[in-house]
């Protein structure tokens, strides 16, 4: 009799090591969490050698960087235009980005609505840490109001616009196939979140159109809690703006109405 | 016998304290008095009789400093 | 440039205090002399990237903002040494952070003085994150590169209001200053 | 031999883009290209080739982007305002090193400007709009056949270097029908796109695949730094200044007034040519096909004495400087810019008559 | 006794003439017909001295031109932004964009849904001809499927998206305070509209955020119908897919969260 | 005399347009400039003047557009791939003839490069970036204090001749701080903005005004057609060019090299021409302030018999052509640019011990 | 009395026809034979008694070429 | 450009045919020549702005496309023909629509034919649509410019399989030639 030690949980060899040992994170944040949950959905799926991953400018960038999956790094804001052609060109099952809230819904917003109208069979990951991580905690578009940011320093108020409820409102366009809104923040959430990827997935993989998962995740030195308040932050303030669950789940977008002859 | 047990990549590990947060049998510790050579406060891995293997710390670790196996008994190979 | 100008860099990773401490000796510099330039430099604002700042000043104008061979290095994180090495003036000074440290400096014509910093910081205040100010310590007392009043004077100024901040800092320069004393010549 | 037409330049450059084995197009309308746009909706879908209609010249450029990054050959065309939108993403694939083909139809600026022609984006063009000093070759095509003719130069040499070139058009070229040869040109053969993404099972070597317009901040096999990268951008520029330099020139020989002109203003100043050589004056002419790299050599040579140069262009003056530039002190250099336009319509235009007077004023 | 004659119909005099003698649309054009009914509306409230119009470019860029009131002409796509900072600065009461379809969600889907998202204090109108008009019939964001224009030359198909909501859209964004939609292809309609873009003003007299109005307009040249037949599309079919009525009509935007200390 | 602050070049330009009257910001956040949007979000509001956090660079040049366009002071500020964004909105501003000022504080690229300093967005200031064939003054300041006392220039300027004006920054001038003399500075005062719309009633004689970026395409009072508003920039860029043109000369006299830089680079020169001087070397400095209008005239006065220049950049050469055109033959011309880079950094920067390695090579 | 009276002005029409199809009382006939100097097919207010002057022509002619005035019986001013 | 090169200017506002019968008449040229130009000049595409297209055709490559003294114009809207009027070369042609034509043309060295094409189009074929194809069948007939065929095989190749089109256009291209035959002179 021996005893046997069967991994069950650790980080995906999807990971590229040891070249890039460290995850280029700050303590806490979990952007490298929800990457971590989509290298296993990709896994399982038994899709990460046909997958071609997008991601936009911001602190998720350098997440797709470190994973053995081929990959089309773009300008700010312009994930959806990339993955659009890359989707139509070269037909492949799985493409997707990997956005921060703000490069998918304020510099982005033109690409990532436009995308969703033409119904374009890709999947958008977005991470909403409710500011600009990379350049410093600047307000994003999911901001909530009251919120302290490098330019809101009096907290997100009045003239700053209220914060963006991405999956609920792309639900609201004709081409959507899927949108929902996950957290990390417990083991649960966690488990949830990872089930919203999947499902997201294989509406591409079924040819559903455009589809979308926003997740929420923890941004320590810019909201200025500890790791740990950050999850309290989280549950207790964001979830009551944002909503966790899906939004929209079709599987076919509507038929067409014909046009007399002109 | 433990039914799990956890390896911890003390040079991946950032500090935040998550794994020790959501451990539901309380078999990590957090602050440990243990440091990084970067300076972060490392985990302990400190009640192993506990642990169940259910993965959670290493799901909730943001920096995949976890490995968690499952200790099963097995036959010597025949 | 003055014939009294002095020069240091610093450098570290993002987000441990690199960048302040070359900004409170710049500061604190000012107490006394008409020009200094504070020039950070960063790969990314966040995420722990290696970072450094250099500190000149002088009693006439500053002409390059820019140091290719510094008087003197103050090095946070041990992995960031090497890089300065070849670069400091024969006669020049490094203090540097003794964690992760692994081989000598290989340079005879300059002053070495690793400490352990970030052991001491925790030891002293519960908290990693004052290392920059013993090292700072360290450093002026080990170069004389500005008087200490000057330093202490800035620091009272900045934290003026918020004592507990304050005593953790000012006791982790106090330290440095100790410190230096005791590794001396090491 | 192809088939004969009667088309539009811009129809052209949809024929040339079918013969260079274009895959992809990706577009947003604008006056005086629109026409390019509708041949590629009409004629690409049913070849089973990609047509897409972008939300915007911000879309059409990082479409192009995306689609170059898979390896295919890919293209958009525009005019001068979704011009200036596009210069991020020209300056980007000038990072990523992804090679596509740009086709410029100017009109009239600054600004909404307006919607007839000009040749006011000669800087943008040849400095490269955007941020970063990077350099496009730009090509100007002066008749329906260089522009099918120029869009498979282009397409090649995109290839070639992996980097963007531009064909710089304008309305007159571009809404003007001429015969048209229909035909693939042939150039040499071009090494396979290893570098480019198709899913990680797909590379022959079974290795990821990266593609980045921040190549040289973020390290990567072919560049595991700045330097190397900025070193490979300067190598690949002085490489295109040596071998890229294009244009034609048209009774030089015995000229002592020698215009400089490209596009349709040279067809312009090919009108003037006839005109003047029928009054019995020696005047000749420099066609610049590339407009970077610039011909500043070959002008440089024609700097011989007793001879005038008369730079002619749709605008204040832009290809001016480089002539300058290139001739420096050795000859006089006159210009005639848009403001020498007759009033023929509310936006005018410059007559080979009008070119034919400054020959006279100068000889 | 004699007759006395009072106009009671008739182009506005906020037209300029006879310096803009003919409206610069193609015959059967129903734009001329919203620019008239924002005239009018400007007029009763009293506000023509006050309003800046920002027209976007497009067809109805032309109207406001020849509009004895202050403008600023924009970029394509941008009226939105431009109208943002003319609002914020002078704090004049009335800041109204005029756009076509394109201008307003194709390239200006970006501007729109962010001054939206921001809750600027000013007006949106649009108007759906269901194609660009001016540069010669091609695909807009609401042409419905089916439909013929210049780049989808056999009808708009699957591979180019479904037709956008804009009113509906919109309405579900926080900062906005009002969306609507109307169409000017029966006299009954026409005031209808007529009553939503004076709403739409009210709404940004009271301080209540971002409003909306899409009008369904005729477009002759680019549908390939007469005028008369273009009255029954839009009847028959626009209608079918383009419901009218009012999406969105609150007086106040929610309230913020507090957030705790950072 | 105005107080004396210890502040990053970045906050200088905050308190340089506060200093100037500027009643409204619009900007991005983007990296190396975040400080001064952050300035601004802080400094702003309380005041009661307008600060908008703008959805990307292209929403903030249009909302710039907008204030513009009703009279007010307003400005943004970017980095090179923002930059590269604005193009179309920097045409329009120029076509609409509407003053603002923006400031470029450079990074590296081309496309999104590095977040650190470079030279590299010479060409598209100087040469206008987007279509249309429009001038900006390029003002490059070289000191925190210049930061400040520039964007009031910028503003003093924009207004004089309606137009933008650039501030031509870079991440080291932008992150480094230096004493900081916070003042006011005076210039002649300049006609009300009668053209400025803020609603028909608040107008001086009761009629509308029109703000538009086509003008000459629409026929405007101001300009009937195309050519009058084409000859109206015509001579605006002309007089720009002959009243803006500002540099500085520094030990030029008995100079056998004279190097020429601008900016940061300009402040490493003056470095290396310390410890030249030190060394016994008769070394000078032109520092062209105005990037355009070029000091080309200026600089040829330089190019007496013996004298060698060495154009010091942060690029692979942009100002240099314009070096080299001002000099044409009458002096040789050297160039040491980012490839001379020391790898202090994975980025490197030009420090003036290179710069001296050169002076030393061509002396 | 006719109680409406509609003044067509010809150099703006375009002639699309919505005035006639939208009197309820057909008062404006079109095509009418008539063509403008651009060659638009002008309408006709070609039955006056049945104008009520309801303003529904005006409203839908996009090219503002009509005007719409109710007759009233008027005291001649005292 | 060889000896036997040809050219025309027409003219009207947008959308009524004008660029369509400059298109017919390069067409058409094509059958005989080897080169021909069509350039089409309009500043909007719609709403019925002016616009303009030049047609010229030579046996020998063509150097301009454009015109500035044409050998004759061909204008559908009187108001457009003034501009053109002092760049006829003499002994130069105007074909022009008379409707909205209020003075003479004031040029003795020019032949000038003011038909009403908009008025015998809607007489002809209930549309005035064809006016074009009346006034490009008077010009030719006026001018010599292409024998006549040329354009009438065009005219049946362009519109083959749409026999009530063809049979509107011919007619009219018909009656342009008829009518320049009795207006001839005046
Ligand atoms: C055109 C352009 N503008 C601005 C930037 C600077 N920039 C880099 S990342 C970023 C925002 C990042 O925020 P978000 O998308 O929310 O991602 P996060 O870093 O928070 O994960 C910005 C503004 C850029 N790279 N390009
Ligand atoms: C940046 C830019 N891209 C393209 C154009 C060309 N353009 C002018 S109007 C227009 C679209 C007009 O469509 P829409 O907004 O629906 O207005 P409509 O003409 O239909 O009323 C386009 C694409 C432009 N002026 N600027
Ligand atoms: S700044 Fe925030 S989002 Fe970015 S790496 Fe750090 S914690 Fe994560
Ligand atoms: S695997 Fe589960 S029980 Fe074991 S340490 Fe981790 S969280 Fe605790
Ligand atoms: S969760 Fe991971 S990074 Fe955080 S303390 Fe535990 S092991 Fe370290
Ligand atoms: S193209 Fe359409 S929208 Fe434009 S003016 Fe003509 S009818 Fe109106
Ligand atoms: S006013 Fe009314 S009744 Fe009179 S003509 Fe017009 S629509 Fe007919
Ligand atoms: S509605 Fe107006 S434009 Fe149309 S036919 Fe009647 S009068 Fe003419
Ligand atoms: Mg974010
Ligand atoms: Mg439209």
């Amino acid at each position: 009799m021996a005893v046997k030690k069967e991994k069950v949980a650790g980080g995906s060899d999807l990971w590229i090591r040891p070249e890039f040992a460290v995850i280029p994170s700050c303590p806490g944040c979990q952007e490298p969490v929800v990457g971590q949950l989509i290298l296993e959905v990709v896994e399982e799926m038994g899709l990460d050698g046909e997958a071609i991953v997008v991601p936009g400018v911001g602190c998720t960038t350098f997440l797709p960087v470190i994973w053995n999956m081929d990959a089309v790094l773009t300008a700010h804001g312009r994930p959806c235009d990339v993955a659009t052609a890359v989707k139509r060109v070269t037909k492949a099952p799985l493409v997707f980005t990997v956005q921060g809230d703000g490069d998918c819904f304020a510099i982005g917003a033109g690409p990532t609505v436009s995308a969703a109208l033409r119904g374009e069979n890709i999947t958008v990951i977005t991470m909403s840490n409710t500011n600009y991580g990379t350049t410093g905690g600047q307000m994003s578009p999911t901001t909530v109001t009251g919120q302290r940011t490098t330019t809101t320093p009096e907290g997100r108020g009045e003239m700053q616009g209220h914060p963006a409820h991405v999956p609920e409102l792309l639900g609201g366009i004709k081409g959507v196939a899927y949108t929902a809104r996950g957290a990390v923040n417990t083991p649960a959430n966690l488990q949830k979140a990872k089930r919203y990827i999947k499902e997201a997935f294989q509406k591409q993989l079924d040819g559903a159109g455009f589809s979308l998962v926003e997740i929420i995740v923890a941004c320590p030195p810019n909201w200025h809690y500890t790791p740990i308040d950050c999850l309290k932050f989280i549950d207790e303030t964001l979830l009551a703006e944002f909503p966790l669950g899906e939004f929209k789940n079709v599987d076919r977008v509507e038929q067409p109405i014909p046009v007399p002859a002109q | 016998m433990p039914r799990g047990e956890i390896v911890i990549f003390d040079q991946h590990c950032k500090g935040c304290g998550y794994c020790a947060k959501f451990c539901a049998r309380d078999c990590i510790t957090h602050p440990s008095g243990r440091y990084s050579p970067q300076g972060y406060i490392l985990p302990d891995f400190s009640a192993p009789d506990k642990c169940n293997a259910c993965g959670i710390c290493a799901w909730m670790c943001p920096d995949h400093a976890i490995d968690v196996y499952k200790l099963v008994e097995a036959e010597v190979a025949a | 440039m003055g014939q009294d100008a002095r020069n240091v860099i610093m450098a570290g990773i993002g987000g441990r205090g690199v960048m302040v401490a070359a900004l409170t000796l710049a500061r604190a510099a000012l107490r006394s002399y008409k020009y200094a330039v504070w020039l950070p430099s960063m790969t990314t604002a966040m995420r722990g990237g290696p970072c450094e700042a250099t500190v000149v000043f002088s009693s006439s104008p500053i002409a390059s903002p820019l140091v290719w061979r510094p008087e003197g290095v103050l090095i946070m994180e041990a992995s960031q040494l090497a890089q300065f090495v070849p670069r400091i003036i024969p006669g020049g000074t490094i203090v540097t952070e003794k964690a992760g440290l692994s081989d000598g400096v290989g340079r005879d014509d300059v002053k070495v003085l690793a400490l352990p910093a970030l052991a001491r910081a925790v030891e002293l205040t519960g908290d990693s994150q004052v290392s920059n100010l013993i090292l700072l310590g360290a450093y002026v007392q080990t170069t004389g590169l500005l008087p200490v009043e000057l330093i202490e004077q800035e620091l009272t100024e900045r934290f003026s209001g918020r004592n507990e901040v304050m005593d953790r800092n000012a006791a982790a320069f106090a330290d440095g200053l100790k410190l230096a004393k005791e590794y001396a010549g090491v | 031999m192809g088939e004969t037409l009667f088309v539009q330049g811009n129809e052209a450059v949809g024929h040339g883009a079918m013969a260079a084995g274009c895959e992809a197009f990706f577009g947003y309308p604008i006056t005086p290209q629109n026409e390019i746009t509708e041949w590629f909706a009409r004629e690409f879908p049913p070849q089973g080739k990609v047509f897409v209609q972008s939300q915007s010249e911000i879309a059409s450029i990082n479409m192009v982007f995306g689609a170059a990054a898979t390896g295919v050959r890919c293209m958009t065309s525009t005019s001068s305002p979704g011009w200036s939108l596009m210069q991020e993403g020209m300056s980007m694939l000038s990072n990523a090193e992804l090679p596509c083909v740009v086709v410029l139809v100017q009109r009239g600026g600054p600004g909404a400007g307006t919607t007839r022609h000009s040749q006011m984006d000669y800087n943008s063009a040849t400095r490269g709009g955007g941020g970063g000093g990077y350099h496009d070759i730009v090509l100007a095509p002066a008749s329906v056949q260089e522009q099918h003719d120029h869009v498979q130069l282009a397409f090649h040499l995109a290839d070639k270097y992996r980097n963007p070139v531009i064909v710089l058009s304008d309305a007159i070229l571009g809404q003007m029908a001429e015969p048209l040869e229909v035909k693939a040109l042939n150039y040499n053969s071009l090494p396979a796109k290893e570098w480019a993404v198709r899913g990680r099972d797909h590379q022959s070597d079974g290795q990821r695949r990266l593609i980045l317009p921040a190549q040289g901040f973020m390290p990567s096999k072919a560049y595991p730094n700045y330097l190397t990268f900025v070193n490979n951008l300067d190598q690949k520029f002085k490489e295109m200044r040596r071998t890229e330099v294009r244009f034609e020139l048209q009774d030089v020989e015995d000229a002592r007034v020698i215009l400089v002109a490209f596009g349709s203003l040279a067809r312009v100043c090919q009108g003037a040519m006839e005109m003047a050589r029928g009054e019995g004056k020696k005047v000749g002419l420099v066609r610049p096909i590339s407009l970077w790299p610039f011909p500043a050599q070959a002008i440089r040579k024609l700097a011989r004495d007793g001879v005038k140069f008369l730079v002619v262009e749709d605008n204040l003056g832009q290809m001016l400087e480089d002539v300058e530039s290139a001739i420096g002190e050795s000859a006089p250099v006159h210009f005639l810019g848009m403001l020498a336009r007759h009033e023929a319509r509310e936006m005018g235009m410059i007559f080979p008559d009008r070119v034919l007077e400054e020959i006279n004023k100068v000889y």
